[in-house]
């Protein structure tokens, strides 16, 4: 093409396609409403989070969070900690007079990767993921997760068909 | 008294005086720790490697003698242009017109100088080296077109 | 026109630079704006995953292949599990197959939106960026659906995945479709695709000729865009990608040479579109009902063999090299990947170019660091 | 009180021309000349607007300061690097010997001569002084310079062109 | 083109630099070579007008008594692939740099060389890629003993919940 | 000489200064402007957290480019050996005062990197962190609520006050 | 000529009486307060643009923008700049230090200096110089050695980058803005701010920008190239994040760093008055501005912030929509198509001028 | 007291004058020495607006001043045009060497 031609060419082109992109921006700012959500304090509906807010709006029913144990369901198989491919959980039992205590059921949720693979692998679907996500805190220590205070007695082993449920 | 123009230089005394006010305050007010770590020269995290030094492209100096050119060109053509009117309206305005005329399209000259010397190009190497033709392309075609697929 | 011929100077762009993509250093020899050459160093990610994959059993060496392509995390999954299973002649069930089709092909929208959007975030343009990352975000509630995981899914698993379609996932995935395809799309290309400033910045910039590509070993949308036809996808098909009808977009010097920035960052866009279409027939066509998954055993060892596997993923192919020796842990992963190639081009690429045309080109090819590193 | 505003900035601005060329003439870092020949300039600048000279204030901050420093400054830092800038700028000693009685013996005579003030001119305020410089300034160049004014493009063109391609054929 | 017609073409070219062929279950072609063939092997395989294989994918293996290199090739214009593995001695795995025929081999030779001590005759810049310069040890070597401080760093973390 | 002048901590316990101290807090924890800096996988969700879903402008923190105008880095990724030394000069690059967040599990403790030869076993081996924030990555949420922490922490600092 | 010190000055003088040190008095307060206002008015609008900044990008971007300090976020501006008091200064050890401290000062007075020619509307307008509009000029190359100074004083080669950058930028787009700035002037036939402002009226078809097709290119050359001047995108190379991390200011903390901030906002809001002024009849309601009640007079100043405020967005808008050019692409822009197009404006006005008398097509010289 | 009056410009000019032939003489560096023809040129054009000021009584001399700070321009063009043409061949602006590689 005549360079001449393509000089007013390109000063044509810049504007037109300048003013195509500034259309779309102006009617993002003057129509668009903004999608934010405001977590933490200004959210609506739903159980509460631990900040006191809505979960609902936020976190899917899936949702991966913090591990979370049952007590009343684990048998202390010791399945999840052996599954964990980092080895985060810590599970100690003691046998006194026939009956296993759980003495020490630690997670380390500052090294947790929230893969989900000990949950899969629990037979009573005694460890699971809750929905929280918050726990920043100052100090790491805060992040080991002690679920054991006083020793707990372990659950009876669910009979097989319970199991295959799963 | 001071004739308007000494706004001009109790601007320039206020301005100075407002910084040097905000810094003595921040020196009284904002923490100040420094050591030898801190006081390195931020270079994208990594120990800065020889001097602070980037020898620049040569083309910014070929830019900067153009804009002196033009920059005096604009001063001496500041005064004829503000006579303009009133030599327009005296009934001179053909004689005005054709002095601003004459000095800006000899300045103009040069720049067209520039421009067909490529003075005003930087990257003639890498234009030769890519094979970058200047083809054609409109762009308007394209958005009106089908922006999907595309077919040749 | 040879510029100032000058001491040589180097610059230190990275690890921390805004447009490096996460940590990856480039020593640049320049003359101020136009450089000699940009040397990258490398590994400032690298995290040792080829040897944690030795320490680790094969279903726990699952979450890691999230991380080594984080922004499209499934596709990494999909190819470990698919290697694993062909090393191990495990069948998936038909459901897995279209629900793997369905996470990998959200995971390269989702690539896309970063790829797409951080080039033009390196060129200045937020807005788009923006508007992108608002469009991931969807794909990561989509995700987090299926999966519970925004962004490291860990949702295969060797002989199938993990979950299946929640309540609401069809409806809204094509919804989320439907809006990419009417609305988004040609909104963003107006908005930016087709701005001159964006044509002139792309176009004849960072040209990879056909040849040179193949050379360097570029794969995916990199070597789609230097004008070469090839996508595991239909070449090589995995998975069950031989059921979908879709096309492959090539780069075509859409508004310059052939193979330049402009036509790898418009495969990409192409490719979103693509996606769609994928999405929507994998969508129509999966089995309402059916196994999700393939029991394997808890201590789970494949026979003694070697298996190389590659698949597609939205930063090219992604290869594993999986070498076992009956055990239960890997003998030897190898993780060929995309970034990693269209980074070794990138010293030859960058002589004579601007700065500013670097960081084009370093974002034309959607790199992401891990994969460079793993 | 005598004193007026006035002449209180007078003296500030005079010192604020006078003391930078100091700078200028001594100091190791041709940086630092470069840098105080900025206030030298805003200085003269402002002498300009005692003067009623505003235009050519105007003038002098826009072409000294806007055009040739930034240009001395560009081929500063083209030219050298910052380490060296700091010790390259050396005096000749010998030469400095020169210069400096040179410039003092001139000085001295010259200021003998103004205050001594055997001069007689009328150097007085004159009244009608025109306040609007720049119509002022453009008639003259309208009509009694116009040959130079139009020299005066010429000349640019010239230097443009020069410059251009001596510059240039060093770049390539 | 089919599996075995490979083969037998490969064979047929490369002759006795080949050690042996072997049907990989991915419908793959695995031949094993004579390290000292290396340059031969992969200058056919790349240049024959039937082949035109381009490279894919390079790995090193510690075998423990032995090393491996393992080359992945494609062939773009007819689809086609194959791996070629060529076997080190273990004290000193060395082997020649193909980075001449395929340039794109430079950096996988030098992450080879980084993570698994495998040196690579007549590459042209055989530097550590990935690891820090003064790195110790070859990471992905069997024997390599994971590392406690590196540049003044005690990179040891007692468990936190001990 | 105009150092000691300097005020900051030096002032007695005094309840006109807790005050301004309180409100120089409050107008500090709300304009924490974060270093622009993504190591990995964690930063993606960083920059969802400035995305228009939940964003981190809202606190009146916005991203800096350089250190120096930073009062916040957020260690968003895992640190490897190479990086370390670098990050630690852009922290102590920073300008005071300033904080760090540590974000997802690599930056706490190594996180699952920690079976990796070339990884830093949480970042606080190298620089002060201030809030850690478990996840890995950390929702875009949990980084919110990690940066409400910090405001929290610094609403009860002292300021001019011993 | 009008001037506010004596106004000032007279005020006091009449209402407090007189001698010869309170007339000094008088005349510092009779200087210094109309500067003092300048100067917090530039910086205050400064403040609120950045604000602006961040919430028109929020609505750009389907976000909130900032929304915690203060009633929707609205003293967010102050929260930032009071923090920038608290950080720390930090002067690096290999830098230039003298130098590294000088810098800010004169890029403020470079934007402050500008401050003093414009014409806020009616009588406000503390000295309408006759060289009004060439004072623009002046205060920008000012700037440019300010910028200049930081880049080198910083011993950073990204700074130097970025300082050598922004100064071959805006001296380049000096040109077309000057030349831009000609053609109103060749019809007021003076650059003094207030003439230029007495000579439009109310209605739109009044204005300058309406005189003729030339002018109303030429307020878009200036439009973009005062864009340019001010770093802004699709010009911002000398800050752009990508390439240069931050610029000239990369070493700059705390309130150093915040002067150039200051200064950067503040001169948006210059420009934008200055484009006002000349181009779209500023604060002009067709009365005369010294002659008019105080109830006018502020109408007047009204009309003028309802022109530049919206010009102000509009740079905020752009700057959310385009990309970055390249450096070589924008001087090719500043050198090819906006100095070319400035002079044919200029010179087309000039013609048009001759032929129809001075009459535009709407506005009407007065005289001829 | 009136400082304001052509012998402070005269002075002031004079000390401008001089530091800018010392400059001249004394520097090494070529564009040290151009900063000082900088300084000589501008003291000339400070005189001739202060004489047309308070003796003559018209524009005539700014209008020199005007001419001179144009020349100044174009001077200072060239001249740094030669110099980095000079630094570009011998990769020096020392002006002791060049003379010497006159030679
Ligand atoms: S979620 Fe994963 S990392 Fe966390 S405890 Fe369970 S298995 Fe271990
Ligand atoms: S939580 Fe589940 S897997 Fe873990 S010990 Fe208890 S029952 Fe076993
Ligand atoms: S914590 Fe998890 S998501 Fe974050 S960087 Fe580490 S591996 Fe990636």
């Amino acid at each position: 093409m005549n360079p001449a031609v393509q000089y007013f060419k390109n000063i044509w082109d810049a504007l037109y396609t300048v003013s195509l992109g500034m259309i779309i921006t102006l009617k993002y700012w003057l129509k668009e409403p903004p999608i934010t959500i405001e977590y933490p304090d200004r959210l609506k509906k739903g159980p509460l989070l631990l900040s006191g807010n809505s979960l609902e709006e936020i976190v899917s029913d899936r949702f991966r969070g913090f591990l979370a144990v049952d007590f009343s369901t684990c048998i202390g198989c010791l399945q999840c900690m052996l599954t964990c491919p980092i080895d985060i959980i810590a599970i100690q039992t003691e046998k006194k007079d026939d009956v296993r205590f759980i003495t020490r059921f630690d997670i380390n949720q500052s090294k947790c990767m929230y893969c989900g693979l000990c949950v899969e692998v629990c037979p009573t679907n005694a460890i699971v993921h809750s929905k929280r996500f918050e726990g920043a805190c100052y100090d790491i220590r805060e992040l080991c997760i002690r679920h054991v205070e006083t020793p707990a007695p372990v659950a009876k082993r669910p009979s097989k068909g319970e199991a295959e449920s799963t | 008294m001071l004739n308007p123009y000494g706004n001009i230089f109790v601007f320039f005394a206020v301005g100075f005086g407002v910084v040097f006010a905000t810094m003595v305050v921040v020196k009284i007010i904002a923490p100040h720790r420094p050591n030898p770590e801190k006081l390195t020269s931020y270079e994208c995290g990594e120990k800065p490697i020889g001097p602070g030094w980037i020898n620049f492209n040569a083309r910014f100096y070929l830019i900067a003698i153009l804009f002196i050119i033009f920059d005096v060109e604009l001063i001496l053509v500041f005064p004829v242009i503000v006579n303009f009117r009133d030599y327009l309206l005296a009934g001179n305005g053909l004689l005005a017109f054709i002095e601003i005329f004459l000095f800006i399209v000899i300045l103009f000259l040069g720049l067209i100088f520039a421009w067909e010397h490529k003075y005003l190009e930087w990257l003639w190497a890498i234009r030769k080296r890519l094979r970058v033709d200047t083809g054609v392309v409109r762009i308007k075609d394209v958005i009106e077109g089908k922006s999907g697929v595309e077919d040749e | 026109m040879a510029e100032l011929v000058s001491q040589e100077m180097f610059l230190n762009m990275g690890p921390h630079h805004p447009s490096t993509h996460g940590v990856l250093r480039l020593i640049v020899q320049t003359d101020g704006e136009i450089m000699r050459r940009a040397i990258p160093d490398i590994g400032y990610l690298h995290r040792g995953i080829e040897k944690i994959a030795e320490r680790v059993p094969y279903q726990g060496f699952m979450p890691y292949t999230d991380r080594i392509d984080y922004v499209s995390a499934f596709s990494g999954n999909l190819g470990y599990a698919l290697t694993v299973e062909r090393l191990a002649g495990i069948e998936v069930p038909e459901k897995a197959e279209y629900l793997r089709v369905i996470a990998a092909e959200l995971a390269r929208l989702g690539s896309h939106f970063i790829g797409v959007g951080a080039v033009l975030l390196d060129l200045g343009a937020v807005t788009p960026f923006v508007h992108a990352l608002r469009e991931r975000e969807t794909y990561n509630d989509l995700m987090e659906m299926l999966c519970g995981a925004r962004l490291t899914h860990n949702y295969a698993r060797i002989g199938g995945v993990s979950h299946d379609v929640p309540e609401g996932f069809k409806e809204k995935t094509l919804r989320f479709i439907d809006h990419l395809e009417h609305e988004f799309i040609d909104e963003f290309n107006n908005l930016i695709s087709f701005n001159s400033i964006l044509v002139k910045r792309f176009a004849n910039v960072g040209v990879v000729s056909a040849e040179m590509a193949i050379e360097y070993t570029l794969v995916g949308p990199n070597l789609r865009g230097s004008g070469v036809p090839f996508d595991l996808r239909r070449d090589d098909p995995y998975s069950i990608y031989d059921r979908f009808d879709f096309e492959i977009p090539v780069g075509k010097g859409k508004f310059g040479t052939v193979g330049d920035c402009y036509d790898r960052y418009w495969v990409r866009i192409q490719e979103i579109r693509e996606s769609c279409r994928i999405i929507r027939q994998a969508l129509q066509q999966m089995p309402e009902k059916g196994a999700i998954r393939t029991k394997i055993p808890k201590v789970f060892k494949p026979p003694k063999g070697e298996m190389y596997v590659r698949t597609e993923c939205p930063r090219g192919e992604m290869g594993f090299y999986l070498i076992s020796d009956g055990g239960k842990n890997p003998y030897r992963l190898k993780i060929r990947t995309g970034s990693f190639s269209a980074m070794s081009i990138l010293e030859e690429l960058s002589q004579g170019v601007m700065v500013a045309d670097l960081v084009a080109i370093i974002g034309s090819f959607d790199i992401v660091a891990p994969e460079i590193d793993r | 009180m005598n004193v007026e505003l006035k002449e209180i900035v007078f003296l500030c601005v005079a010192i604020m021309t006078i003391l930078p060329c100091f700078i200028v003439a001594f100091s190791r870092n041709i940086l630092h000349s470069a840098f105080a020949l900025f206030f030298t300039f805003l200085g003269t600048s402002g002498l300009y607007f005692f003067l009623d000279a505003d235009f050519l204030a105007v003038v002098q901050v826009i072409i000294y300061i806007g055009g040739v420093l930034v240009l001395l400054l560009f081929a500063i830092l083209l030219t050298r690097n910052i380490e060296d800038i700091k010790t390259t700028n050396s005096l000749s000693l010998r030469r400095a010997a020169f210069a400096g009685t040179v410039s003092i013996l001139l000085f001295v005579t010259l200021l003998y001569a103004y205050i001594s003030n055997k001069w007689v001119f009328p150097f007085r305020e004159n009244p009608d002084y025109p306040y609007f410089t720049i119509k002022e300034l453009g008639d003259l160049l309208l009509t009694k310079y116009l040959l130079p004014f139009e020299v005066v493009s010429i000349l640019l063109l010239a230097v443009l062109i020069g410059s251009l391609v001596i510059a240039n054929r060093s770049v390539r | 083109m089919e599996k075995h017609e490979l083969m037998e073409k490969v064979k047929v070219k490369c002759q006795d630099s080949i050690v042996r062929v072997e049907e990989m279950p991915n419908d793959d072609v695995l031949i094993e070579i004579r390290k000292e063939e290396i340059l031969f092997v992969m200058d056919i395989l790349k240049n024959d007008p039937e082949l035109k294989f381009s490279i894919s994918n390079h790995l090193g293996v510690d075998n423990e008594d032995n090393y491996a290199v393992i080359y992945n090739l494609y062939s773009y214009p007819f689809k086609h692939k194959i791996t070629v593995k060529a076997c080190l001695d273990h004290e000193h795995p060395e082997i020649d740099s193909v980075e001449s025929i395929f340039k794109g081999m430079n950096w996988f030779e030098r992450e080879t060389y980084d993570l698994l001590g495998i040196t690579f005759i007549g590459h042209s810049n055989l530097k550590r890629l990935l690891l820090p310069p003064d790195w110790e040890g070859h990471p992905l070597r069997k024997d390599y003993i994971h590392p406690d401080f590196y540049d003044q760093i005690d990179n040891r973390r007692p468990d936190l919940c001990d | 000489m105009i150092e000691k002048l300097n005020i900051v901590n030096r002032l007695p316990e005094d309840p006109i200064l807790t005050t301004v101290d309180r409100a120089l807090n409050l107008v500090r924890a709300n304009s924490l402007w974060y270093l622009l800096m993504g190591l990995a996988c964690c930063s993606i969700e960083l920059m969802q957290t400035g995305g228009p879903r939940s964003d981190i402008d809202r606190f009146g923190s916005l991203f800096r480019a350089t250190p120096r105008q930073s009062d916040l880095l957020i260690v968003a990724g895992t640190i490897t050996l190479k990086m370390a030394s670098r990050l630690k000069l852009l922290y102590e690059q920073m300008a005071e005062p300033k904080y760090v967040i540590a974000m997802g599990s690599c930056a706490n403790c190594g996180g699952l990197f920690d079976l990796s030869y070339s990884v830093l076993r949480g970042v606080d081996k190298i620089i002060p962190v201030d809030v850690y924030i478990p996840g890995c990555p950390p929702r875009p949420e949990a980084l919110t609520e990690g940066l409400i922490k910090i405001q929290e922490k610094i609403k009860k600092e002292k300021y001019f006050t011993k | 000529m009008h001037n506010v010190a004596s106004i000032i000055q007279s005020t006091l003088k009449n209402l407090f009486g007189s001698s010869p040190s309170l007339d000094l008095l008088y005349a510092c307060l009779g200087y210094l307060v109309p500067c003092l206002a300048v100067v917090t008015v530039i910086s205050m609008i400064g403040g609120i643009l950045t604000l602006m900044e961040r919430k028109v990008a929020g609505a750009i971007q389907n976000r909130l923008g900032p929304n915690r300090v203060g009633p929707s976020g609205s003293l967010q501006w102050i929260a930032d700049a009071i923090k920038l008091h608290l950080k720390e200064d930090i002067i690096p050890a290999l830098a230039d230090k003298n130098l590294f401290r000088l810098a800010p000062y004169i890029v403020f007075v470079g934007t402050v200096l500008t401050g003093m020619v414009i014409p806020f509307g009616g009588s406000f307008i503390v000295v309408d110089l006759n060289v009004g509009l060439i004072f623009i000029i002046v205060a920008v190359s000012l700037i440019v050695i300010g910028l200049l100074m930081s880049g080198w004083a910083s011993n950073n080669k990204w700074a130097l980058l970025g300082g050598i950058r922004s100064a071959a930028q805006i001296v380049s787009y000096e040109i077309p803005s000057a030349l831009a700035l000609l053609t109103v002037i060749l019809i007021t036939g003076s650059f003094s701010m207030q003439t230029i402002v007495a000579e439009q009226g109310l209605f739109p078809w009044q204005w300058f920008i309406f005189y003729n097709p030339f002018t109303f290119i030429a307020f878009f050359i200036f439009s973009i190239a005062s864009l340019a001047e001010l770093n802004r995108v699709p010009f911002d190379f000398p800050e752009a994040e990508s390439e240069l991390v931050s610029g000239y200011n990369v070493e700059y903390s705390g309130m150093r760093f915040g002067f150039f901030f200051a200064a950067e906002f503040g001169n948006i809001f210059v420009t934008a008055s200055i484009a006002t002024a000349v181009f779209l009849g500023g604060g002009n309601i067709g009365l005369d501005p010294y002659d008019s009640g105080i109830g006018y007079q502020l109408l007047m100043v009204l009309v003028f912030f309802a022109k530049v405020i919206p010009l102000c967005f509009v740079s905020l808008w752009v700057r959310w929509t385009l990309p970055r050019l390249r450096i070589d692409q924008m001087m090719s822009m500043c050198w090819k198509y906006l100095i070319p197009i400035s002079f044919v404006c200029l010179i087309s006005t000039a013609l048009w001028m001759l032929v129809f008398n001075g009459n535009g097509i709407f506005w009407r010289m007065s005289g001829s | 007291m009136d400082i304001i009056n052509i012998n402070s410009y005269m002075i002031i000019s004079l000390l401008l004058f001089l530091s800018g032939l010392f400059t001249t003489i004394a520097r090494r560096n070529i564009i040290g020495i151009i900063l000082g023809i900088e300084l000589i040129l501008n003291s000339a054009a400070l005189n001739f607006a202060a004489f047309s000021k308070f003796s003559a009584s018209n524009l005539e001399g700014q209008l020199f001043s005007i001419f001179i700070i144009v020349i100044a321009a174009a001077e200072a063009a060239i001249a740094l045009a030669l110099l980095l043409s000079i630094f570009m061949r011998h990769g020096d602006i020392n002006a002791d060497k060049l003379d010497r590689l006159r030679g």
